[in-house]
């Protein structure tokens, strides 16, 4: 059987991210957790939004869609549904997810709709070249926030929680053996992934991000029990550390299931003909 | 006098059944191979509000629910006032009310010499008798005026019986009670103060669908495999026909949370190599512009139907309208191309349907299907032959063209054609894997922000236009090709200008009518024949704004062919009269 | 100084909601709550989305806006920050809020805009005559699930603690006089205030939703601290009960008043006329 | 040769600093009073990518940045190839680069009978040498060709001093050593084998603004007061500049989570009673269109700006193009009327923003500024002292219309008025109390969906036309008005209008150019006035679709007045060249 490496992941063009920016990392891990997988890339779609994050699909050698801006859910989700033997992979930044696309996480989650969403947090627009995200920490200048934001910032982890994912995970860009292994586990998983990475913004948030990064992050011990939503909830808090591997993780069925079940009863009704649907319009 | 062709309306307040009884006359018509239209109307209630229909029957073939009432029916006369306008009524209408309802005379707006033949019947005081409820009243009422005005009448003891069936034997009896008491009474306590009667030959049953379901079914039958929606008035119906029978066939549905989401799921699903389609209305098409952009860009196919209602904003939800039609084909920012198609009955939304499938999965581009709340909540009654014979008519239902051997070696998703079509691979395709991209791209789908490739790739989107042309032309035409006067409407239009143009040429003159289903790109040529012999173009759409005649001017230059146009236009609301398109012809004529 | 009663923030027109329809005791309760805060009805503004729940402003004495579906929050959020002397109430449906407007109120949330949000939430969609909403019941069959619903319900409450909500409350529209007391406190309360009425639809959802949500709810005991938000988010699994009245609340400060912050740092960088604006463009 | 008027273009790597030496050449010309032009370019990269600067100078008013380069400075020739579109080369070009960067021959698309004139200086030796570091080769740059050819040095110097001041002294004389020794190099080490020399009479200073600035300034000039918006290239420096300066007037900016809250926000705001606008483009606009058709309904004023890019989807963001046209006129579903403007150059950015805010105000209705990532980027040195005369100069920049104490008594905010135009009542006004919706209503304000209400409410709604059609003329004419050949255009495409306008008259040819700055509603009457004489009509638009040939067609029966349409429709990317436009007026004289 053919094994795939990390090159059968790769396409032919090479990333236009500043040098030093998260993403790369990113897409490395991306890389080695597919092989560690061995998806078949002709069976795997990555898809994305807008942003600098978004361009992530183009560097891959699997069947890649760049879509709008906030709509990867929606498009991945209708691309998983439509086919479930396809591996269906998501991903954006902070803006593109959290602000434009926040609306579709919710729904994407509940209905555990069986895709992985990465989104790698620069609390930051890139693209636009640095307008405040709703990460954003309070007091930092940006192009729109000229005298210090004062929106106080979005929690991702403990809103997915909310939302009844059912995996929910956080790892940083520069610790890529962690982060493939995370991702790997993310993709594995049946239903809704949801995995946010710490992935600086050299340019509009400075180097100094790398080190606000690695201070305040830590990788969960393995005595951490994430099966409980409460704890989990706890343990997530944004106000002094950010935890680092599977925040919360609690498997159900997944919409494909659901939605083989509602075929079953649905056929179980009958299957006439398409011509045979006319019966339905005699009076 | 006898007639093989009549108008009915029914009104009434919430409680009285107004719409079971019209589905009744409905059904017992069709059964009898009858052609039946018929319109309901509602108050802003959602429930326990008033209500009204309004139903033609006849012999012949007909293409409008007709303009004025034959038979007034009036349950309750507070209810009448806001329906005056779907309820006009012929000089020589015959009203039927119950007697115990009393008439508010001031606030009624019939004139006098309109009620001459006007029956006043204890219609709630015969129900009580004879099913001991009033509730059955609707039921009496269908006996009476089925008996007074010979209506179908074995066929609706039929329908009655298949309603109620479910319902046990006890409930089917009190309503065939409630049918009979009403006949009986006219034979026998009532005597005919009105001389109409209506006669027909049964003939094979005709079954029974609204422009809604026969979207629906189209898709379904032209082969959709995936569909994402969210409700909206006056489109829900078609979202909710498939749910029920789509998963039959292992197809897949999705309600989402918008209709950003809705047409994003859409491209997704396409994307993923499946027939996709969504069904929208008002608002909900204004905030899929973006999406249909991005189909645009990325070349994947995707049946979009838009429901026409009142506009702008919120509108008027249950009311129709035809302002859309420009936004249908420049909604979207840039250089967007896609295909407008537009249905003018409820046959034809099954057509137009299967023929968006074609032309998306062909031309690999978003298809607009602009139906609208007039034809997607109108009944009429329809031959199932005609349906099972087009099955071979209609083009082969084929589905997009995919990569071979040779093209996958060095895969180009957007690889530059004459006809600017290019085989799509999707997931599952060894060798097809590619970036697709709302962004420019090369023919890779890499993207690229050189001005050279946005120019290829802009010709490239719009070349599918040239070979669409070529493929397609008008088919739809009435009256005398030679005429000078012609007319040009659009979408549900077709009825009334339909009937108008038989109406004028009984009237001596010649006119000639064309109606496009494909709207958009505009087939010049086969348009330009249209004009050839025309000195006078009448202009009809229910939107104030023109959007229809601007159009048109846009792609054809009247002036050159020394034709003069005139303008119809008017907001929407209420369906277009026969009559009122006539005084349209007869003006023109004149000038 | 003139007094205020119900019939001043009445308006000319009667409600067309059916019969029993839960969102004629929201309207009763609201009309109560203005009366008791005492509110001039020309500084107040009641502004809605798309519903029969949304047709609420169209019953008030005050200003009103029904607007368009999902867009209520951004709209009232603009009223508001407009103008912050008036009393901006927005309210909707669980659709026209937590479906098409899902991806607004974290940010009304998280920004603290001190304006009040009621959703009449009957799980179901009305105006549009019963389809499933993302608080529709599992199993639940209606117009778009005629095979029984399968998609996981929406927690709003847990959700809106986790966007850091700073009132976060539940009511039972068939409850007047503690639906007034909460929606008093909330409209009184200074920032972001959410609360979640249970209003049956007796029509889509029959008379049962009635009992259903009887049994369910009961009234928290005023031995409860709603002032941790941990505690409040395991209060609120929406398994088993539903707690009527403020399930969490934790004040901070206001959008407006972080504005007036910027204001007053963008003016010590001086204020020039506006054709001094001019020497910005000086070389 | 001596010359007042000269192109120069420079491009190199992200480290070069070609941004910072074309700001410094922009700003030294801009002080000695000079009209200059400013282009910039960028390749993907965010950062430490390749980009050029176009600049022009002239002694005289121009209206373009020229097409083709006079003098080409390359600091790294692998990036040249790029931008070979932008900086198209005259024969007679002055080439300099550096002779330690290494010429790749073959990949370099210059033919080699336009290298005659080629300096080959060792610009980064020098920078090291002067400045210990390669880094300031910029500037040495700087001082080369300010020597070589004449440009302006005094000034040049001020600037340099000016920029890197807040830097400290150090830095300044590092800098200022760097552009001595690229000066004292072409003094003393170099033999000038060109003869093009740059001579011009000091003037006045003019300050530097490009559009999307003009827009701000403008905006805030005409007393905005509330902003929303969210970031979307090439607008964002909009919501940048008022989030920076608005607050110092007591203004409110709101950066929203998504264009759907940014329209539905400044709705909001503009129901409070404030003038708001909001900002996007692309993407951005086609999701405002529900929120757009909304303000229609509401009949509230709002500024919408559409900084116009290549499309469609999110196509081509970092170039221009013109191909939203349709969709500010159509955009929205139902019959939803809005006024477009558009701005011609930098200034008119300015001007047109202030007319928005008073159509918006006095006509209570949205107002979209149709401007685009060309002259929305374009830096211009502009007078002062023009901006500061128009303060008078402008319609009194007024606001909504408000009830009085009559009107207050039974308020109707929606009143039936022969202009369409009823006064508005906004929360804090007492006795104004109301309901707005964008669900059709009586005039309180009440739904309804009664057909004649509908209808008198459309046309009420439509009634604003007139009234602006009265009140407004189109201004914007070159060339001589009894020409037989006319060219009508629209937005920035007026610079290579207009000199191509210009150079046709002395090539003897007669025309005469309209460039409106009211789009829609259509000024037909003023118009017919311009066609009255014309018998061919060049109709130029940077959009393959032809949106404005179209919609000038969809308006004017051009057949009837005897003109022949002769569309210029080509996809964007590239601003038009005068030379192109020239090219089309010499074809079609011969016509
Ligand atoms: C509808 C729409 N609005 C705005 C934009 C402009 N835009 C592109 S990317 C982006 C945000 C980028 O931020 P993020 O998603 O965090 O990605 P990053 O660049 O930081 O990786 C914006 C606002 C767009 N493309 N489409
Ligand atoms: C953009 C848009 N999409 C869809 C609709 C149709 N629509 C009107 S109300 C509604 C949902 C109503 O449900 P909810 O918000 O729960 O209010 P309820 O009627 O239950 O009180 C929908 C889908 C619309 N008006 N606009
Ligand atoms: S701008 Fe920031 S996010 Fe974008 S590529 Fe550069 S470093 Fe990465
Ligand atoms: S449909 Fe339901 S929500 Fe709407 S008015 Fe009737 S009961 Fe209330
Ligand atoms: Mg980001
Ligand atoms: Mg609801």
């Amino acid at each position: 059987m053919e094994k795939f490496t990390v090159k059968d992941y790769k396409s032919k063009i090479k990333p236009v991210w500043c040098p030093g920016c998260g993403d790369y990392g990113v897409l490395n891990s991306l890389y080695k957790a597919l092989e560690k997988l061995q998806l078949p890339p002709h069976k795997t779609a990555v898809m994305s939004g807008i942003g600098c994050s978004s361009r992530l699909p183009g560097y891959m050698g699997t069947y890649g869609f760049n879509g709008i801006h906030g709509r990867v859910l929606p498009l991945a989700s209708g691309a998983k549904m439509a086919n479930p033997e396809n591996t269906v992979i998501a991903v954006g930044g902070d803006g593109d997810g959290f602000s434009i696309g926040g609306g579709h996480i919710m729904h994407a989650a509940r209905k555990n709709i069986d895709i992985t969403y990465i989104v790698m947090d620069n609390s930051i627009y890139g693209l636009t070249k640095g307008q405040a995200s709703p990460t954003t920490p309070l007091g930092i200048t940006t192009k729109t926030t000229i005298y210090g934001n004062v929106g106080t910032t979005f929690n991702p982890i403990r809103t997915l929680i909310a939302y009844k994912a059912s995996f929910v995970a956080r790892i940083f860009s520069a610790n890529i053996k962690h982060s493939t292994d995370i991702i790997a586990k993310a993709i594995a998983h049946k239903g809704f992934s949801f995995v946010e990475v710490l992935s600086p913004c050299v340019t509009f948030r400075g180097k100094e991000q790398y080190d606000y990064f690695r201070e305040k992050s830590f990788i969960i011990p393995d005595s951490y029990d994430p099966s409980n939503e409460v704890k989990a909830f706890d343990y997530a808090n944004d106000e002094d550390t950010l935890e680092l591997g599977i925040i919360y993780k609690k498997s159900r069925p997944t919409y494909d299931e659901a939605l083989e079940e509602v075929r079953i009863k649905a056929k179980n009704d009958g299957v006439p003909s398409k011509l045979g649907l006319l019966n339905n319009f005699e009076v | 006098m006898s007639r093989n062709n009549i108008v009915i309306g029914i009104a009434g307040s919430g409680g009285d059944g107004i719409i079971t009884a019209g589905d009744l006359l409905m059904k017992s018509a069709s059964k009898d191979g009858l052609f039946v239209f018929m319109l309901k109307s509602y108050g802003p209630q959602i429930r326990g509000g008033e209500s009204s229909i309004k139903l033609r029957m006849s012999q012949n073939p007909v293409a409008t629910q007709g303009d004025k009432l034959d038979i007034l029916v009036v349950l309750n006369w507070k209810d009448f006032p806001r329906f005056k306008l779907e309820l006009l009524l012929e000089d020589e209408v015959v009203i039927i009310s119950d007697s115990a309802d009393k008439f508010p005379e001031e606030d009624i707006p019939i004139d006098k010499n309109k009620m001459k033949k006007w029956y006043k019947i204890p219609i709630a005081k015969i129900a009580k008798e004879a099913s001991g409820t009033t509730q059955s009243k609707n039921i009496v009422m269908l006996g009476i005026i089925s008996e007074l005005f010979n209506l179908p009448k074995e066929t609706l003891k039929k329908s009655i019986k298949k309603k109620f069936d479910r319902k046990g034997q006890k409930v089917v009896d009190t309503n065939i009670n409630a049918i009979n008491a009403g006949q009986n009474y006219v034979i026998n306590s009532l005597e005919k103060i009105d001389d109409l009667v209506f006669e027909y030959k049964k003939n094979d049953p005709r079954i029974v669908m609204d422009g809604n379901e026969a979207i629906a079914y189209g898709a379904v039958y032209a082969g959709l495999e995936y569909f994402a929606g969210y409700p909206i008035t006056p489109s829900s119906e078609i979202m909710q026909w498939i749910a029920k029978f789509l998963p039959k066939y292992g197809g897949t549905v999705m309600q989402m949370e918008d209709e950003l989401a809705s047409i994003n799921a859409v491209i997704g699903a396409s994307f993923a190599g499946k027939k996709s389609m969504t069904a929208t209305s008002g608002a909900g098409i204004s905030l899929m512009n973006e999406g249909i952009g991005l189909a645009s860009m990325t070349e994947l196919p995707a049946v979009i139907v838009n429901v026409q209602r009142g506009g702008p904003s919120t509108g008027l939800p249950t009311k129709t309208e035809q302002a859309d039609l420009m936004q249908a084909i420049w909604g979207s920012h840039g250089d967007s191309p896609r295909v407008v198609l537009a249905p003018a009955d409820v046959e034809d939304c099954f057509d137009t349907t299967i023929l968006a499938f074609y032309i998306a999965e062909k031309y690999q581009m978003p298809v607009i299907i602009l139906s609208d709340g007039f034809i997607g909540h109108r009944k009429e009654s329809i031959n199932p032959e005609r349906i099972k014979s087009k099955k071979s008519g209609f083009k082969k239902i084929n589905r997009r063209q995919t990569p071979n051997e040779e093209e996958l070696k060095d895969y180009k998703r957007f690889k530059y054609t004459k006809t600017g079509i290019s085989p799509i691979a999707y997931p599952g395709i060894k060798g097809g894997e590619h970036q697709t991209a709302g962004i420019e791209h090369d023919e890779y789908g890499f993207p690229s922000s050189d001005v050279d490739i946005h120019h290829k790739m802009t010709f490239k989107r719009y070349a599918k236009y040239d070979a669409i042309k070529k493929e397609f032309d008008f088919k739809r035409f009435y009256g005398d090709e030679d005429a000078e006067i012609g007319i040009i409407a659009w979408g549900s239009t077709k009825g009334a200008v339909k009937e108008a143009v038989k109406k004028a040429q009984e009237n001596g003159i010649k006119i000639h009518a064309i109606i496009p289903q494909i709207i958009y790109p505009f087939l010049t040529k086969s348009f330009k024949e249209f004009l050839k012999k025309k000195k006078k173009v009448i202009v009809v759409e229910m939107a104030y704004s023109g959007p229809f005649v601007r159009y048109l001017r846009g792609f054809v230059d009247f002036g050159k062919y020394n034709v003069k146009i005139y303008p119809y236009r008017i907001p929407g609301g209420a369906p277009f009269t026969v009559e009122e398109i006539l005084e349209q012809i007869t003006e023109v004529v004149k000038k």
